[in-house]
């Protein structure tokens, strides 16, 4: 520590500013996107069957003459060459005409954009059970591992953690769905369309497997992060000054154990709703994630592109909100000076 | 009498940190609990305010007492709530990074005076402490290091308490600081508990000190007979090993280091050091008893009036051709969008035989100078050469040959060898680099632990095993072990016991004269220069404000910051 | 930091005892996985779980403990054969991905400025890239064989740890011991071998372990999607089985989706008793409220 | 004649892999005992894998069951029931040659926005379809010479007389309003706005969380239909239909009910299943090309050695029909012969005598090669997957080495019909194949399996050619007869079998599980299993 100490400069003057500082995030995320897009770019032109396979069916492929053929590569400007393939590309996604999902007559946009409601619901219904739980369990583990207890805690937490998602998924439809009837089965709403209790009913499952299944990592980071901070200076600077122990908790571990945790919550938006494929799909739910598994058991190519970029959007602006708010949070790299 | 405690024993798990004390601290008088690390202190200081953690077992008996609240028995508080803060106030050690970051200091001194029903107001208590009041807005990692231990001992006042403990409050300030800060303290007019290693540095603010050593009181004495009169040879150790910037003062050291606590020798626990120990002192513990104004436990206090402890050698005065050039140096950090001059236009010359002390603050850029001449950095601007070859022109294998002409000793004892190491293979380590042959490793490493001041007997062990005065000293053997040109010591002594840095100091001393080493001692301490070495360079700023002989700075500066720098080491 | 922090210089040398309790359990458990796997390897005759043995869905008896599957073909034995599928994948994944990680995270904390933001913001590139998405589609174009699946997993897995090793590699290159050993001259070679190895090969554990649990719930959830290689028996195959005969809605899904569904979390709980155990252990402020 | 099927059925999901359109009459299984009650019913929610786009003849993304709901929204001129073709926008089928055909329009037909359906729109969707080929769904007319609107009577001129047209194309083509396509361009851009036919069910709102809801059509002409309100759900998961199936959340799952789940299902209360037969075929298929798959001896050798039947008791657990040598379903009104040829020990003897000794391992070694090779099987279907590890165990009975390479579909027909054009040729040594039920009942269909010319056999995925069968396919497709054809099949079956292009390994049976506590009028039609217009009309035909 010392060395560093020592020779690192430290007439600080302030960082660099935020200002510079988001702008190179936001540089970097629009790296990102540019590499989701090329990849969505070149999947398809490296998948067996080549483009031709975006046209039909086989049987119906099987017909064409070697002139129809290279005629349906011009018409889908398969033809062009790669790079000029590329521009068009780019230009449709950032005019976000993603193309039409192969012949069941919705642009992509379309079945995306009604799809993305449904996600957000299921995903922000779990984030929010997830964290509560999740920070609570965390945030208990932390004291009682600090006092020398909560081995337990953290070992259920592993368990809970390890749980394939699909497995317990199909246990719980099997169980709450089928044999104790407490719960529907499968989709969004109930029979009556969009209602609160149709609604809340169909997310019981779907929330649970998602919730028991992310618990364990929001655990075991909230748990470190709270033992990280226990064992700080300043907590325990505040204890020798007799802050009790309550308030203790409170004022002084809470939020900057948090701090992290919010970053990491931030994160798992992202992830979560990429990870509501599995769960999207056991429970027939309407979302995304549905949505993409239909796409690729279908080789539904434009779809396939469309969701994986709005997956990626979703992650990056997660991120970049988890940057945006984590000032709002932490003071030290909200008003400059050393960090 | 504020505080009075008797026969306060620690046990760790057996282990006893503070075995039997007593101690009493009068209405605001100041009271300095000083001794080297492990003696014992801090734990006393912890378990006085319920701080220790429940692996430890506390026993005896202590009242604190005050004219706005009962008399509280210590021994029998179970619930520290309404005491700690309350009725006793603490600054941590360690407070520049123990406030809390994301409050604003109005906020933390607002929850103390809730907490504590203090009845002040946030900004009366900053300005109790020489803050102001636009210091309430600031966040803690907007304030300077001083700044920081103020507010912390403002925090420690928002709940009026009858008694101050402040453990090492001076940790990692600038000497100019540490004097400020300890003057406050004393300033307050509280009862107050002062831990510390740095006796030399408490003189002009505690009334009365209390010495500890393994465990026990040596001494307790106050400051106004501590020149006159007998005391432990311990006390004096101590003093004596405090490097005066008067040149005429003769600098001592205590050899050895403290016992660890499950190996505590029979008798007085100091016999083993100590110059003047008899048989007696190796066989029968000594009690404390009333020696003037103050209490002493010591056999031989009669005749320890006059200690003889080994003093630090002073140059032959014999300086030979230039080993280090380092001229027109600058270097600038660059981070995202600041650049910050660490160096500008600094020029050096070491020669054979002769040590050159670095003066200066943190942030003067005298370890960047250092690292500048091992290598380690690359200067902006400026060349350094070693002997004819220029360090500053070579990269990879040829730098890493010249790097292999130098010794380096690094101020962390704790961290500077390699924890999975054994002694032996440490101090091989720069043979093996160099790729010395098998066989002359042997000569070699026997060569330089002599010259370091090792027994043959640690070679078998880790570096965990040892004292951090053996560390050093195992640095110290590494950094000759390939015979180098030149030795660059950066603050190799300042995480170290006061009663060793002498020690360090006479070894770096015998080998600059018998092996000719060219030494470049890097320090914050004006005193520990002027005793060690024969030139003396002040940086601030990372510019030479002023480089003569020691003698001459010592007696006569010429830069008023280097009077500055003097008269905080005043000692 | 004062010497005064630094409790009993003296002290015994301090053993690195990296396991601690739960983590030796957690070792034992892995040890015992692994020993099943091995004897499902070594001992059990070729084919076996790959021949039919009797009546398609069999209830457990004594001669097939955990019954047939819908070939008739004895579950025990495909769980035992199983567990070598799963387990080599997880831990060729996890080796190739803790080598990876070990050196672009190495690269990108020593190496040449331009060398280590070129990696950084590949890493980047790839946290936020959704992992599953981008396991199914890249599964979906290349394949599904064993080597396949193994080469996706560990190349999309590389960039965490690659990013915790580049700040372990960091922060050990400003430990005062190499800064010691740079001054006396050392090279990078020595420097890693001597030096990083110590601070930094301890860190590769809970790396390949995480790696490992993460790989193996991957690997089974992508079987379970149709994405595996549904003739080679592994656990994930199993379930798929499971999935595809809808043993879930019969009594069956006790015998025959339990044993592999307990099976993987098993195996995960194992690996991270271990994991959780070194890193908690790596972590001096853990370690010093111990 | 056209293909009802998405891109990936042929090769790929069996279970999705039942083509029904053009269907077959053919002896089979009728209909299904209904319940004792509950012949109508107010709504029925049924359960789909996937989801079909928005019903329009172009736009639905599997034949099974996609094209069976655009069924329920649009009407064909002919319906097939039974064994026969009748008229069901047609008043009447009415040919003398097999080559004109007269088709009166029947009285009062409305389109569901309530515009008259008149003959132009008939030409119109003849003209439509022939304009676009592309696409999936579109019907293939380019046999009609001629078609012409006078009065409400349609008259369609063939190129050639051809006694399947009826069922192949008038039964199949779905009629489209002039009034509202006329001016569509994209048909793959098709909206649910232009899903308006003049079926039984009213395409009442389709969106992705709650699926489609089918009204009944007040104003339908043909029939009277049962069900109130059809709701069709997406459920992926095939445990998450049956669950739902249990709990009553749905009425019938589309989903063939794996056959180790008929038992369990039908002993809970209220779940009963209706089975019947279905045309898609399984085969083993050879690479005719390449050696020593190209001497018939050695195929027909294979063919001796597997089972199949025990393939249909082991992977199907029964439910399924032994593959006949001659390629056609026994039930398929052109089945002549059926028969096992297996037998182990006739094939170890024709090995034998090929000079095709053991190996050391006990592999047979032909011309100096180990007889070991691989066989590809698609990842997703499951039978098959089963059945290639059953062929591998049988196979090495007779002293042939099979090495199994699962693969995803698509990856699988780069290999075996790369680009989807035969002429490129094809590289595997076996691999597990199927068609669709249309191929089964077409004999146009079957020629372009077998024809050795790529530009007649489109289809010949296996590379299989042969001049004596060739000449048998001319024979064939010149009878203009319906009973002629049957007659020439009769030979081509026996040259097939003879021949061994492939192993025909059974054809699936299908069964459907529905809830019979809340309508029980389920109707099997072959070709088209349950969800087809007779389960939900009583027709007036």
């Amino acid at each position: 520590m010392s060395a560093i100490q020592t020779s690192a400069p430290d007439t600080s003057l302030g960082r660099p500013g935020r200002v510079t500082y988001l702008g190179g995030r936001v540089a970097e995320y629009v790296v990102v996107l540019f590499v989701a897009v090329t990849l969505n770019f070149l999947l398809p032109r490296a998948l067996p069957g080549g483009p031709l396979k975006l046209f039909g069916s086989p049987e119906a492929l099987a017909r064409l003459t070697a002139e129809e053929r290279a005629q349906i590569a011009t018409e889908y400007g398969f033809g062009d060459p790669v790079h000029v393939q590329f521009f068009a590309y780019l230009r449709s996604v950032v005019t976000l005409d993603l193309g039409t999902s192969l012949s069941d007559g919705r642009t992509v946009t379309e079945a995306i954009g009604e799809a993305l409601p449904w996600t957000l619901l299921l995903v922000g219904t779990s984030i929010v059970c997830t964290t509560l739980i999740g920070i609570a369990l965390g945030v208990i583990g932390g004291l009682r591992r600090s006092e020398g207890k909560g081995a337990g805690t953290l070992i259920g937490a592993i368990v809970v953690d390890s749980i394939p998602q699909f497995w317990l998924a199909m246990v719980l439809i099997v169980w709450f769905g089928v044999k104790w009837q407490v719960a529907p089965t499968f989709g969004a709403t109930g029979p009556d369309g969009v209602t609160v209790t149709g609604l809340a009913q169909h997310l019981v499952l779907p929330v649970a497997t998602l919730t028991i299944t992310g618990i364990g990592y929001i655990f075991l980071y909230t748990r470190s992060s709270m033992l990280n901070v226990l064992t700080s200076e300043p907590v325990q600077h505040a204890h020798a000054r007799g802050i009790p122990r309550g308030r203790l908790v409170r004022r002084h571990v809470l939020r900057p154990a948090l701090l992290p945790v919010h970053t990491l919550i931030m994160l798992d938006i992202g992830f979560l709703a990429a990870g509501a494929i599995v769960v999207e799909t056991v429970f027939a739910y309407p979302g995304l994630g549905r949505l993409t598994f239909g796409a690729i058991a279908a080789r539904d190519y434009p779809l396939m592109q469309g969701t994986f970029l709005v997956l990626t959007l979703m992650v990056v602006l997660m991120n970049l909100l988890a940057d945006l708010t984590y000032p709002l949070l932490d003071p030290r790299t909200r008003t400059g000076g050393e960090s | 009498m504020t505080l009075s405690v008797q026969d306060i024993t620690v046990r760790y798990g057996g282990k006893v940190a503070v075995d039997h004390v007593d101690l009493e601290v009068a209405d605001g008088e100041v009271v300095a609990v000083v001794g080297e690390s492990g003696c014992g202190k801090t734990s006393l200081a912890r378990a006085l305010a319920g701080l220790l953690p429940g692996s430890a077992e506390v026993s005896g008996r202590g009242v604190l007492r005050s004219d706005r609240h009962p008399d509280l028995d210590l021994g029998a508080v179970e619930d520290w709530r309404g005491i700690r803060g309350r009725r006793i106030g603490i600054v941590p050690q360690g407070a520049m990074s123990g406030l809390s970051p994301i409050h604003r200091v109005e906020a933390q001194l607002r929850e103390m005076l809730t907490v504590h029903d203090g009845t002040a107001e946030p900004g009366d208590l900053l300005e109790r402490v020489g803050l102001t009041a636009r210091e309430l807005h600031s966040y803690s990692h907007q304030l300077s290091g001083g700044q920081r231990q103020r507010v912390a001992i403002a925090l420690a006042l928002a709940g009026d308490p009858d008694l101050l403990i402040a453990d090492e409050p001076t940790t990692g300030l600038d000497a100019v600081m540490q004097g400020k800060v300890l003057g406050l303290i004393a300033s307050l007019g509280i009862s107050t508990l002062i831990v510390s290693h740095d006796m030399a540095g408490l003189l002009p603010y505690a009334d009365r000190f209390a010495v500890m050593y393994a465990g026990r009181l040596a001494e307790v004495v106050p400051v106004t007979s501590l020149h006159q009169g007998r005391h432990h040879p311990y006390t004096a150790g101590l003093l004596a090993a405090t490097p005066s910037t008067d040149r005429t003062v003769t600098w001592a050291s205590i050899s050895g280091s403290a016992p660890p606590l499950d190996d505590l020798p029979e008798g007085c626990r100091f016999a083993p050091r100590c110059p003047v120990a008899a048989d007696e002192c190796r066989t029968t513990v000594p009690d404390l008893r009333v020696v003037g104004d103050g209490a002493v436990a010591c056999h031989r206090v009669e005749v320890a009036t006059d200690v003889g402890y080994p003093a630090v050698p002073r140059a032959a005065g014999t300086c030979g051709d230039p080993v280090l050039t380092m001229s027109g140096i600058q270097h600038t950090y660059r981070s995202r969008s600041r650049t910050t001059t660490a160096l500008n236009g600094v020029d050096l010359t070491v020669g054979r035989g002769e040590i050159i002390g670095l003066v200066g603050e943190s942030g003067s850029g005298k370890s960047t100078l250092a690292r500048i001449a091992l290598g380690l950095i690359r200067p902006s601007q400026g060349a350094v050469t070693l002997g004819k070859d220029e360090v500053t022109g070579s990269r990879g294998r040829r730098l890493r040959a010249v790097q292999r002409r130098v010794g380096f000793i690094h101020q962390d004892p704790y961290d500077s060898l390699h924890p999975g190491m054994k002694v032996a293979a440490l101090i091989a380590e720069p043979l093996v680099i160099a790729k010395v042959p098998r066989g002359e490793h042997d000569g070699k490493i026997r060569s330089a632990l002599a010259a370091a001041g090792l027994p043959e007997s640690l070679l078998g062990r880790y570096p965990g095993q040892l004292s951090g005065g053996q560390r050093q000293r195992v640095s110290i053997a590494r950094a000759l072990v390939n015979d180098p040109e030149l030795l660059v010591a950066d603050e190799a002594s300042s995480m170290l016991d006061v009663s060793t840095r002498g020690g360090i100091a006479t070894t770096l001393r015998s080998v600059a004269t018998e092996r000719g080493l060219a030494v470049v001692f890097v320090t914050h301490d004006m005193g520990e220069a002027i005793q060690s070495c024969d030139r003396i360079v002040v940086l601030r700023h990372g510019r030479v404000v002023e480089a003569g002989a020691c003698g001459t700075i010592s007696s006569s500066p010429e830069h008023e910051y280097t009077a500055q720098l003097l008269a905080a080491s005043h000692h | 930091m004062s010497a005064a922090t630094v409790p009993e210089a003296g002290a015994r040398p301090r053993r690195r005892d990296l396991l601690g309790r739960q983590g030796r359990a957690g070792a034992a458990l892995l040890a015992l996985i692994v020993g099943t796997a091995a004897y499902g390897f070594f001992f059990l005759p070729d084919g076996a779980g790959k021949t039919r043995e009797a009546v398609p869905y069999e209830a457990p008896s004594g001669a097939h403990p955990l019954g047939t599957d819908d070939l008739g073909r004895d579950l025990l034995d495909q769980l035992l054969v199983g567990a070598g599928t799963s387990l080599t994948l997880a831990f060729l994944v996890a080796a190739v991905t803790t080598v990876l990680a070990a050196i672009l995270g190495g690269m990108a904390g020593i190496g040449p400025r331009w060398l280590s933001a070129t990696i950084m913001r590949g890493i980047d590139v790839m946290l936020v890239l959704p992992e599953l998405v981008l396991f199914i589609l890249v599964a979906t174009f290349l394949g599904q064989s064993f080597g396949i699946r193994a080469a996706i997993l560990a190349l999309i897995l590389w960039p965490a740890p690659a990013r915790v090793l580049r700040a372990a590699v960091l922060t050990s290159w400003s430990r005062a011991h190499f800064e010691a050993a740079r001054a006396m001259g050392a090279g990078h070679a020595w420097l890693l071998a001597r030096h990083a190895s110590y601070l930094i090969g301890p860190l590769l554990v809970p790396v390949f372990v995480r790696t490992a649990m993460r790989a193996i719930v991957y690997d089974a959830t992508l079987s379970f999607l149709g994405l595996g290689d549904p003739t080679v028996p592994s656990w994930g195959t199993t379930l798929y089985w499971v999935q595809v005969n809808g043993v879930f809605l019969s009594d069956a899904w006790l015998w025959w989706a339990g044993p592999p569904g307990l099976a993987i979390t098993l195996t995960v709980v194992a690996l991270a008793l271990v994991g959780t155990s070194i890193e908690d252990r790596l972590n001096p402020n853990l370690q010093e409220s111990r | 004649m056209q293909f009802r099927r998405r891109k990936f059925a042929t090769s790929s999901v069996a279970v999705l892999a039942l083509m029904l359109s053009a269907c077959g009459g053919g002896g089979g299984s009728g209909t299904s005992e209904p319940g004792a009650s509950h012949e109508t019913a107010d709504k029925v929610t049924i359960a789909i894998a996937s989801d079909e786009g928005t019903l329009t003849p172009f736009t639905n993304q599997t034949g099974y069951p996609g094209n069976n709901l655009v069924k329920l929204v649009f009407d064909t001129l002919a319906v097939v029931r039974g064994d026969e073709v009748v008229g069901l926008l047609a008043e009447e089928l009415k040919t003398e040659d097999n080559q004109t055909y007269t088709l009166p329009l029947r009285d009062g037909l409305t389109w569901h926005d309530g515009e008259e359906l008149t003959a132009e729109d008939v030409v119109f969707s003849v003209e439509f379809y022939r304009d676009h080929a592309e696409g999936d769904s579109a019907v293939d007319v380019s046999m009609i010479e001629d078609v012409s609107a006078e009065g409400s009577t349609v008259t369609m001129v063939l190129d050639r007389p051809d006694p399947e047209f009826s069922r192949m194309v008038l039964a199949d083509m779905a009629i489209l309003p002039e009034h509202l396509w006329a001016d569509v361009q994209k048909v793959s851009e098709a909206g649910a706005d232009l899903a308006v036919g003049s079926g039984p069910y009213v395409l009442d709102s389709y969106d992705n969380s709650r699926g489609y809801t089918l009204t009944a059509n007040p104003d339908y002409a043909p029939g009277e239909v049962k069900v109130g309100t059809i709701e069709v759900a997406v459920i992926p998961e095939e445990s998450t239909q049956f669950a739902a199936l249990r709990t009553g959340e749905i009425d019938m799952s589309t989903r063939i009910v794996p056959p180790q789940q008929l038992e369990q299902l039908q002993s809970q209360a209220n779940i009963e299943i209706v089975e019947g037969t279905e045309f898609a075929s399984t085969l083993l298929l050879f690479n005719n090309g390449r050696p020593p798959f190209d001497d018939p001896a050695v195929r027909r050798a294979i063919t001796q050695a597997i089972d199949t039947r025990d393939l249909i008791d082991t992977a199907l657990l029964g439910s399924g029909t032994p593959g006949s040598p001659g390629f056609v379903h026994p039930a398929s009104p052109m089945a002549a012969g059926d028969g096992s040829p297996y037998d182990v020990d006739a094939a170890n003897a024709a090995l034998d005598e090929l000079g095709a000794e053991p190996g050391a391992d006990g592999v047979r070694v032909l011309d100096g090669e180990p007889m070991s090779y691989d066989l590809l099987v698609q990842s997703t279907s499951t039978d098959r997957l089963r059945s290639a590890e059953l062929i591998r165990e049988m196979l090495s009975e007779v002293g042939i080495e099979v090495k199994i390479s699962s693969m995803e579909s698509d990856s699988l027909d780069a290999k075996v019909w790369p680009d989807y054009d035969v002429a490129q040729g094809r590289n595997y040594d076996m691999s597990m194949w199927g068609w669709s039920a249309p191929v089964m009942l077409s004999s146009g269909l079957i020629a372009q399996l077998l024809y050795s010319d790529p530009a007649d056999g489109p289809l010949n995925v296996a590379g299989f050619s042969d001049p004596e069968t060739d000449a048998a396919l001319d024979a064939l497709t010149a009878e203009e007869t319906l009973e002629g054809r049957v007659a020439a099949a009769a030979d081509l079956q026996t040259r097939i079998a003879e021949q061994a292009p492939w192993v025909t390994l059974y054809y699936r049976d299908g069964a459907y599980a529905f809830r019979s506590d809340t309508y029980s009028g389920w109707t099997w039609q072959d070709g088209r299993s349950v969800l087809n217009g007779f389960s939900f009309v009583d027709y007036d035909l």
